[in-house]
């Protein structure tokens, strides 16, 4: 913790005006408002970059415009000048030298930042695996106390400080799972497992998106990851593990009968593992894989017409009578 | 036209020959081209085949059958054979020789198309349909490419044997001959290592 | 001495086309065959252009529903083929038909008919492409389809073969174009011009040739393999049935990257020449950039992985890539500097292609420097498949190929057309061009940096990401206006442009020797080389060789290293045959689309049309009828 | 030659992803919407993926034999579209697939059966491998 702290002190100094520059434009779902480890390490080395290149683009342009005007000159004189080139051969070795150790420079810059992602391999992690599926992610914990695997979907939680060790695989076609704020995209490729280790340093809010172009739906294949201190992240935990507590109202049958055969919802009939697991549905903060947000409405809408809200989505259209599917809503929404 | 730039006459092209041999002639140039190409689709097609034998847990997978050797050594025997044929029409071409160039035409028409018959049934014996498994979807494109170059080799002999017995043949025409001699070289020398990776490293591995 | 009129009429006999549309479909005139490959790819580009304007618009607005997902797919996918393969390789390969021969002094290229045929085939691929978009059947799967998604189960019907087979027809077009460039240069320069005094443009087009030769064989087998695995269910990217959807990425990168340099290293081809007549002094260190162009072209067969650092490939690997990747900075700076000292220590006349290489600089540097940034194994984990790749691929391709390539359509159209191109309007649509696209591609970046990802056809309110789409989309629209403008310039030019002569900017290399536009034949004499700039340093008359048949085609082959004469070699004349073989060629690769037996019955009508074209037209044996001639 | 390509191909590829599919079940086997569905390839691969999903290939997988095997192309109760539609719906005694499967699902599910005795074996087994770690009813045994 504190070698990386001290690390990033050090790199900003030399990118202060870069990192004024494009700090300005953080967001939830950017490298240039790092929240982990892994992101600290890549945006020193964004910021060495940029400072390396820009130097470089700025002597290349004053070249090119000294170079302009001095021509302009020469060009009123009649006679052509008889061509000395030795001056320019020497100032051809020192550009080179200058690509060089420019390039050296970021090369081992960046074979430092590869290292740095990998620091926290040697750690014991908490094992979580994110499948990506056509347009939706499972999210599967496993559960440190129990050992058993507590499946969600869509959303993904990180306990602040301690390292999460993220298995991507994909269920169909290749997908890329990029969180920028919490670290670089790894793909997830049927047929193979890559691994990802997170380390937050920073809690709250963030939003990763499927970034290898996966089908129609590609664009709405988003996740919300939350970042909580660890007694909160371990009561979540705890939470999602239960099974969906006994509700009232006709939603739960209908729900079983008409939505069960894709989605499951533990404790009750509905077992199906086409779609995500709605067992804490409520709990999410969006729904459809960063979609749509958590609201009544929206839910409504989703339910009603899932085609036009985002076309081409396995999810089927399943044709209830208005008072049928505000039942299976209000069960949903139940669901916490 | 706008006027052009004035020229100043320093020689004389007319007495040069009209054609040459070997790599002095341009058509040869055109060969060697596509024989590049070809080549580098061969090495690109057993490296697919490397890549995915290195990344199989047992090659050829379980269950597969190996494929049989006695086809393809006599394939491979006949066409190391055909070589010393091929080579002498190459040198018949050299030396301009009519006779010997229209006869080894068709000679190695008639042998290209003999050397199809192990051909088939190599594809017969290979043990493996091409749509169970990469195993065999890879040795069937790596017997598939040589045998359309075989097959493309076979029609460029035949016509060429056709033109060679009916018309006056030129200087250009024993180049081209040439061409056709080293473009079957090529076609021998790139069954030697799809050879060795279709029949020899399954049973090595 | 001025050539007299009845060398240049009865070379004009020998050389003329046979007239009106026989004559177009039969020509094997290396310019006529160029001037048809530009027209059709100028055209293409202009299409692809306002399908991304049509992206452009629909991003400009979050949530926006101009555009659904599908249309929007099949947008993107169209405009990165067509861009890729239909409009920048084929550009290329028209400037090397069009100059090659011009700058040898030669007739024409080494095999004309080859050079018919690959714009046919070419030209097949084209329609392929766009009739299938005409009937809602375009591929949607961008300009790479890496399987599983482009496999058979989760791309049903014949999108992805479309796709597949286009490529195949193009490439199968670039190799015989290549091959034909390359012997041509090797075998066709004229006596003296030794490898030491050969111009850079023609290095330029000797190294993509080679890089094309190497490359697309990788894409032409990784293709037919996903064709393979959609139509007769071979395993090659199933990773249940043993194959790796990874091999796919392996070879069409392995072939992608060099792509991308064979359509770069022609461009730095123009910038040479263009700087050297510019500044008015021999181009400064010309082995260096020889030297940089040939590392370049080994390089770029060495670093294709750098497209594949975010699937999990071991991090020892991707950190030799990184500096095989960043090295290549090398090469380009160097050859950068050089062009840049050539300006400093000339006389500088600020023309319209000038000025184009002075925007290709500002731009281009801009695109390699975020190249190298994207070269980082680990920075490129958060840059990969955003739209700061997006900005980084339209710098270097738009920036680093397509505005040398607007200079040299200024620099080389007094030549094709007899008439100037004007100075104003150039410069307009110069401003227009280059102020537009870095309005347009500058905010990239930041879209890139702030997270929004690649190829979305809308993306949610919020995220910050809505004015600098506006700004890209208006800025897309001026660079489009711009473009509209050059062109309006040139058919403007064509009938009102003032008069040129044959050498307007007083250029170095050969191709100014001959009248503009240049006659059927080219040139009457076949010019003799003995030094680097050869119309500079040679005296009033330009010492060439005569003895080249008049009354029959004859181009003279020389030997590969000194450009010794050696003999006179009968080039081919106008024929058919080579359209009728790309017909029955396309009929076989479409025809293979839908069943692989096409594959064997459409070999038959390959094989006749082949020997119709190869069949060497002498006299029957023991015919006493003298020899046929051309 | 292109023309015709042209032509004859557009139907069968259109993907239109739009609402307001089919609300109700196909009246006879001339109904006029069938060929949007059996005739179109989009909607043949949903209803394959659909199969899948619905865990129909736990007794219609590829060897199964007898009435069960889908791919013979005979049908016990007819083969018209309309009919095996109905089968879907009825004739699978406790699944209650009437109810448990939207009735636009049950018009790519009929469109896939029926196009299933139109392909090669090998075909099918290439686009199942391919498809391998798709969930099957309520079973999902991890990714690929």
């Amino acid at each position: 913790m504190a070698w990386s702290a001290m690390k990033r002190r050090i790199a900003l100094v030399p990118g202060a005006v870069p990192a004024a520059l494009t700090g300005a434009c953080a967001g939830i779902q950017s490298p240039l408002a790092p929240a982990s480890d892994q992101a600290f390490a890549l945006h020193d080395l964004l910021i060495l970059m940029t400072a390396v290149c820009g130097l470089i683009y700025l002597l290349v342009i004053a070249g090119l415009v000294w170079s302009v005007l001095r021509a302009r000159q020469h060009a009123k004189r009649a006679a052509a000048a008889p061509v000395d080139d030795s001056a320019l051969d020497r100032s051809l070795i020192a550009s080179a030298v200058i690509i060089v150790t420019g390039l050296t420079v970021l090369i081992f810059g960046s074979f430092l930042a590869d290292r740095a992602l990998l620091a926290a391999r040697a750690e014991k992690a908490m094992m979580v695996r994110v499948t990506g599926h056509q347009w939706w992610w499972r999210i599967e914990y496993r559960n440190p106390a129990t050992g058993r695997w507590v499946e969600t979907a869509n959303e993904l939680h990180l306990p602040l400080g301690r390292t999460t060790r993220v298995e991507l695989a994909s269920n169909d076609v290749i997908h890329s799972f990029w969180v920028p704020n919490v670290s670089g995209k790894i793909d997830m490729i049927p047929g193979r497992r890559n691994m990802l280790d997170l380390t937050p340093r920073r809690s709250g809010w963030f939003r990763g998106a499927c970034a290898e172009f996966c089908g129609a739906q590609h664009a709405h294949m988003a996740l919300d990851v939350r970042v909580d201190d660890p007694v909160a992240f371990d009561a979540w935990l705890a939470g999602q593990a239960e099974a969906a507590r006994k509700a009232q109202g006709p939603g739960e049958a209908l729900f079983g009968l008409h939505c069960g055969s894709c989605h499951a919802v533990r404790g009750t009939p509905a077992n199906g593992r086409a779609g995500p697991d709605l067992t804490h549905f409520a709990a999410r903060r969006s729904i459809a894989a960063g979609t749509l947000p958590m609201t009544r409405g929206a839910l409504q809408g989703w339910i009603a017409q899932p085609q036009a809200l985002k076309p081409g989505t396995a999810m089927p259209a399943v044709p209830l009578r208005p008072a049928e599917a505000d039942a299976v809503a209000s069960y949903l929404a139940a669901l916490r | 036209m706008t006027a052009m730039r004035e020229f100043e006459l320093v020689g004389d092209l007319s007495r040069l020959p009209d054609s040459e041999t070997g790599a002095r002639h341009l058509v040869w140039w055109g060969n060697v081209g596509f024989m590049v190409i070809e080549g580098t689709a061969f090495a690109l097609a057993a490296m697919a085949y490397l890549y995915i034998m290195t990344q199989a847990p047992a090659w050829p997978p379980k269950g597969d059958a190996m494929p049989g050797l006695l086809w393809s050594s006599i394939f491979t025997g006949g066409l190391l054979l055909s070589a010393l044929p091929n080579l002498w029409v190459l040198h018949c071409a050299k030396t301009k020789n009519l006779a010997g160039v229209r006869w080894g035409a068709l000679a190695m028409t008639v042998i290209a198309l003999l050397l199809f018959v192990p051909r088939a049934f190599e594809f017969v014996h290979l043990g493996v349909p091409w749509h169970r498994d990469s195993y065999g979807s890879l040795i069937w494109m790596l017997l598939i490419l040589h045998t359309t170059h075989v097959v493309t080799d076979w029609f460029d002999t035949a016509v060429l044997g056709v033109w060679l017995f009916t018309h006056e043949v030129g200087d250009d025409q024993f180049a081209d001959v040439e061409d056709n001699a080293n473009y079957w070289s090529f076609v021998i020398l790139c069954w030697i290592p799809i050879y060795v990776l279709i029949y020899w490293l399954p049973r090595a591995a | 001495m001025i050539p007299d009129r009845a060398h240049l009429d009865r070379l004009d006999r020998s050389w003329r086309d046979p007239p009106g549309f026989w004559g177009f479909l039969t020509t094997v005139d290396h310019k006529r065959i160029a001037a048809r490959y530009i027209v059709t790819a100028l055209f293409l580009m202009f299409l692809a252009g306002m399908l991304a304007l049509d992206m452009r618009w629909q991003l400009s607005v979050p949530e926006n529903t101009r555009m659904g997902p599908q249309l929007y797919n099949e947008s993107f996918s169209l405009h990165g083929s067509t861009m890729l393969f239909l409009v920048s390789v084929p550009l290329m390969e028209a400037m090397a038909f069009w100059l090659v021969p011009l700058m040898l002094g030669a007739r024409n290229m080494a095999f004309p008919r080859l050079g018919a045929f690959s714009f046919w085939l070419y030209f097949g691929g084209v329609l392929c492409l766009w009739i299938a978009h005409a009937a809602d059947i375009t591929p949607d799967l961008g300009w790479f389809e890496y399987p599983p998604l482009s496999g058979p189960a989760y791309s049903p019907g014949h999108r992805a073969d479309i796709w597949a087979q286009m490529i195949t027809f193009t490439e199968v077009a670039a190799l015989a174009a290549s091959v034909n460039v390359a012997a041509t240069i090797l075998k066709m320069r004229p006596p003296g011009m030794t490898l030491a005094r050969m111009p850079v443009f023609l290095w330029a087009m000797l190294i993509a040739s080679i890089m094309t030769i190497l490359s697309m064989p990788a894409v032409m087998l990784v293709t037919s393999m996903l064709i393979a695995d959609r139509l007769v269910s071979t395993h090659f990217f199933s990773p249940a049935g043993g194959g790796d959807a990874l091999l796919f990425q392996h070879l069409f990168w392995f072939f992608g990257h060099p792509e991308v340099y064979i359509i770069f290293v022609p461009a730095t081809g123009f910038v040479s020449s263009i700087v050297e007549t510019f500044s008015r002094r021999k181009l400064f260190g010309h082995s260096a950039i020889v030297l940089s162009m040939m590392s370049i072209g080994a390089l770029a067969f060495g670093l294709w992985v750098h497209h594949m650092f975010a699937v999990g490939l071991p991090r020892l690997g991707n950190d030799f890539y990184t500096a095989a990747s960043m090295a290549i900075a090398l090469p380009a700076g160097l050859q950068i500097f050089c062009w840049i000292a050539t300006v400093w220590s000339g006389r500088l006349r600020l023309a319209t292609p000038m000025l184009w290489v002075l925007g290709f600089v500002a731009t281009f540097v801009i695109g390699g420097l975020s190249g190298v940034m994207t070269a980082s194994a680990a920075l490129d984990l958060q840059l990969t498949d955003t739209y700061f790749v997006v900005a980084h691929l339209h710098y270097v391709l738009i920036g680093g190929a397509m505005f040398p390539l607007f200079g040299a359509f200024a620099y080389w159209y007094p030549k094709a057309t007899g008439r100037l191109m004007s100075e104003r309007w150039g410069s307009i649509a110069f401003i227009g061009i280059v102020g537009g696209f870095n309005l347009g591609f500058m905010p990239m970046h930041f879209l890139g940096l702030m997270g929004m990802p690649r190829r979305v056809y809308t993306y949610p309110p919020g995220m910050g990401w809505e004015t600098l789409n506006q700004i890209a989309t208006l800025g897309s629209a001026v660079a489009i206006l711009g473009g509209l403008v050059f062109v309006a310039n040139a058919l403007w030019s064509y009938r009102h442009g003032q008069p040129a002569g044959s050498d307007p900017w007083g250029g170095s290399t050969l191709e100014w020797a001959s009248p503009s536009p240049p006659p059927a034949f080219n040139i009457a004499y076949t010019p003799v080389v003995r030094s680097l700039t050869p119309m500079w340093d040679e005296g009033p008359g330009l010492p060439a060789m005569d003895g080249l048949g008049l009354d029959r085609r004859e181009v003279l082959i020389t030997s590969v290293t000194a450009a010794v004469p050696l003999y006179r070699q009968k080039s081919a004349g106008p024929s058919i045959w080579p359209l009728a073989s790309s017909l029955a060629v396309s009929a076989m690769f479409i025809g293979s689309i839908f069943t692989p037996w096409a594959i064997a019955i459409g070999a038959a009508p390959i094989a006749a049309t082949l020997t119709g074209w190869f069949w060497p037209d002498r006299p029957r044996a023991g015919s006493d009828a003298p020899s046929a001639g051309a | 030659m292109l023309i015709v390509l042209a032509l004859a191909g557009c139907s069968q590829e259109a993907r239109r992803l739009v609402p307001g599919p089919p609300q109700t079940a196909p009246n006879g086997n001339a109904d006029p919407r069938i060929p949007a569905y059996q005739e179109n390839l989009y909607q043949i691969s949903q209803g394959g993926r659909y199969f899948a999903w619905y865990g129909c290939s736990a007794c219609h997988g590829e060897d199964a034999a007898g009435p069960a095997n889908l791919a013979d192309g005979d049908w016990r109760h007819g083969g018209g579209f309309a009919n095996v539609f109905a089968v879907i719906g009825e004739r699978h005694a406790g699944q209650d697939y009437a109810a448990r499967t939207p009735v636009e699902q049950r018009w790519q599910l009929t469109a896939y059966v029926r196009d299933l005795s139109r392909h090669h074996a090998e075909k099918r087994r290439r686009i199942m491998l391919d498809q391998k770690a798709e969930p099957q009813g309520s079973a999902w045994l991890g990714p690929q």
